[in-house]
């Protein structure tokens, strides 16, 4: 895989530390990147790669940036840090009772990482081989669209219609927006109604049997319906039209028609 | 050229080959392609006028032809399956609430003119209301009425029937029968229900009606 | 059903007819068309796959192909004439190198979380590089993975798939071996969850890695 690393190298440190000095460090895309490239130099496969080497080459690598006041970033230098400890890990023999991952287990997995990043990149690379669209194969180039058709059909049932029909029918007695009269007597009102009624006044009566059928039903047609006919009597009296009389304060208004009116 | 002496060392492809690469050219290409066009982009030798012969011949009585447009071709699917390029979408809307509301009033009112739909909606008809009905085939025009001014009437059609399930427009439920199936608010009624008018236009001549539209 | 009793009025049309229409159809699309589609386009009681199979046999080996991608078949010339169509190659944007490396683990590891895309490269994935992808309609959200926060996960597209010539995600290059070889395990850092109990393999493999120094 990466065994073909074609310039010969003679003294792997030298090359090691020429490779360190011209390569940006921006030029990798992070730590990993940058191990992977420095595994390389190992010219073995992956799987059997030396994570201990690795560590000593990327501390090296990181050293020597250091030392060429090069910037690294921060994960660079967890990494460092990181790798550091490893390598400790795996030159001292574990200490007994130490229950955490051992060091070969952590060299594992970043040899794994390493391998599988590399296999990434090699389908990424055979993919982007492949034939594309547009560059070797190809679309029709007249494409003869479909063309969309929408008919509209608009629709109504029998009950919409049925509402519909009895909204209008319905709508003199549904007023949402008007003060709703319905249980408002009108003095005008009044006066039409006493006007046509006095003639069968001859006697005295009481005012409040002169009051419209389905008046005195409910408190509030009532004392509409009393309040109006009082004062359309009122207005009859000062006309000459009719007398008016009450016994005592809250007694029931009387009235009959003025003889000779 | 630097390909020129290269070419002659070449033989031409075969037919077949020369027939697949023009039918990936045309299948390709955004516009109908020349035998010019086609001859400089093929390899040297090639024939495109001969490949074009068989390809068309080979496209006879297939769903896609390869027809000539002017001095160029392209392929085209077959004409007789044009209608498989056509995609009907269907989309029922509801009928806005001044459609339903005339439609509603021809109906129970029938034969109505306009004047008359205005005035139990208690406002204007538009032009466009009335017209969606008519396409709809849900109203027609009826008899003229006998008053001045000779004003159209309109009915309801056989078609807004068989729509609504309705033998005919007496079917209609009263309102009576509307408020027992609790369509109505239980309020008392001013006046009773107008009885669909029993006038049989259906052999009403259409072509008079339309004199003074 | 009404449409139970329609269509067995109708007899479907023969098979070289209901072949002559997938063939327009997908002529005439730029696009991949499902069998679906051609199904809702095509007459009642017809087999667009039956069709399909077919027409594809019959595209063998011409200039133009009947290709599969996904659901969805398309009309794309052959590869191997790639080289007549200069003409007609789009200027492909280069993709940065992030990008490409991003779309193949979207492609092999899918569905895919951001955070894991992350620990495969190493590296952040810049929102530029998502958004590229995504802009390409190449890579298109997944479903969200069960796991506490709830990630979005990233799948490739059936456009990916055209764009690649690939039938399906299954069809990736090399997919069998890395699958095979445990490189698209999603494995946790050592310590980080439950210690594996495989100890001899983890020593097998350490100690090959001692041999080198």
């Amino acid at each position: 895989m990466t065994d073909d690393w074609s310039e010969p190298v003679a003294n792997p440190a030298e090359r090691l530390a020429a490779e360190a000095l011209i390569v940006d460090v921006d030029g990798f895309e992070g730590p990993l990147d940058l191990l992977l490239t420095l595994s390389r130099t190992q010219k073995v496969d992956l799987r059997r790669i030396s994570v201990l080497q690795l560590a000593e080459q990327y501390l090296g690598f990181v050293t020597r940036a250091r030392a060429l006041r090069i910037e690294l970033a921060a994960d660079y230098l967890v990494m460092a840090a990181w790798l550091a400890f490893l390598k400790s890990r795996l030159l001292l023999p574990p200490e007994p009772g130490d229950d955490g991952p051992s060091a070969e287990e952590l060299a594992a997995h970043l040899a794994f990482q390493l391998e599988r990043l590399e296999a990434m990149r090699e389908a990424a690379a055979r993919l982007m081989a492949r034939d594309q669209l547009g560059r070797d194969i190809f679309a029709r180039g007249i494409p003869e669209d479909v063309t969309r058709n929408r008919i509209i059909t608009y629709d109504a049932s029998l009950i919409d219609l049925m509402r519909a029909y009895a909204r209008i029918r319905t709508r003199d007695e549904f007023r949402p927006f008007v003060m709703d009269r319905d249980h408002v007597f009108t003095m005008e009102q009044a006066l039409d109604r006493m006007r046509g009624l006095i003639g069968y006044a001859g006697d005295w009566a009481d005012l409040t049997s002169f009051l419209p059928e389905g008046w005195d039903a409910t408190p509030m047609r009532r004392r509409s319906s009393t309040a109006a006919h009082f004062a359309a009597i009122l207005e009859l009296a000062k006309q000459g039209q009719v007398v008016l009389r009450q016994g005592e304060t809250f007694a029931p208004i009387q009235l009959r028609r003025r003889d000779g009116a | 050229m630097t390909g020129a002496t290269e070419r002659t060392l070449f033989e031409a492809p075969p037919m077949g080959e020369q027939e697949r690469m023009v039918e990936a050219i045309l299948f390709a290409s955004a516009d109908p392609v020349t035998v010019a066009e086609l001859q400089s982009r093929m390899p040297h030798g090639c024939d495109p006028a001969e490949a074009l012969a068989y390809l068309r011949k080979r496209y006879e009585g297939r769903g896609v032809h390869l027809v000539r447009v002017g001095d160029a071709y392209a392929f085209r699917t077959a004409a007789d399956l044009g209608y498989l390029m056509q995609k009907e979408s269907t989309e029922v809307r509801k009928l806005s609430r001044a459609a339903i509301e005339t439609l509603a009033i021809v109906a129970y009112h029938q034969p109505v003119t306009r004047t008359e739909i205005e005035e139990i909606r208690g406002v204007a008809v538009s032009r466009g209301t009335i017209d969606q009905l008519l396409e709809l085939d849900w109203i027609r025009l009826g008899r003229r009425r006998m008053t001045p001014g000779r004003p159209v009437t309109f009915v309801v059609t056989e078609h807004f029937l068989d729509h609504f399930g309705l033998e005919s427009a007496r079917d209609l439920p009263g309102l009576k029968e509307l408020r027992a199936a609790g369509l109505l608010d239980n309020r008392p009624l001013p006046g009773s229900m107008q009885k669909p008018d029993d006038e049989d236009e259906a052999n009403t001549g259409q072509s008079e009606l339309f004199e003074d539209e």
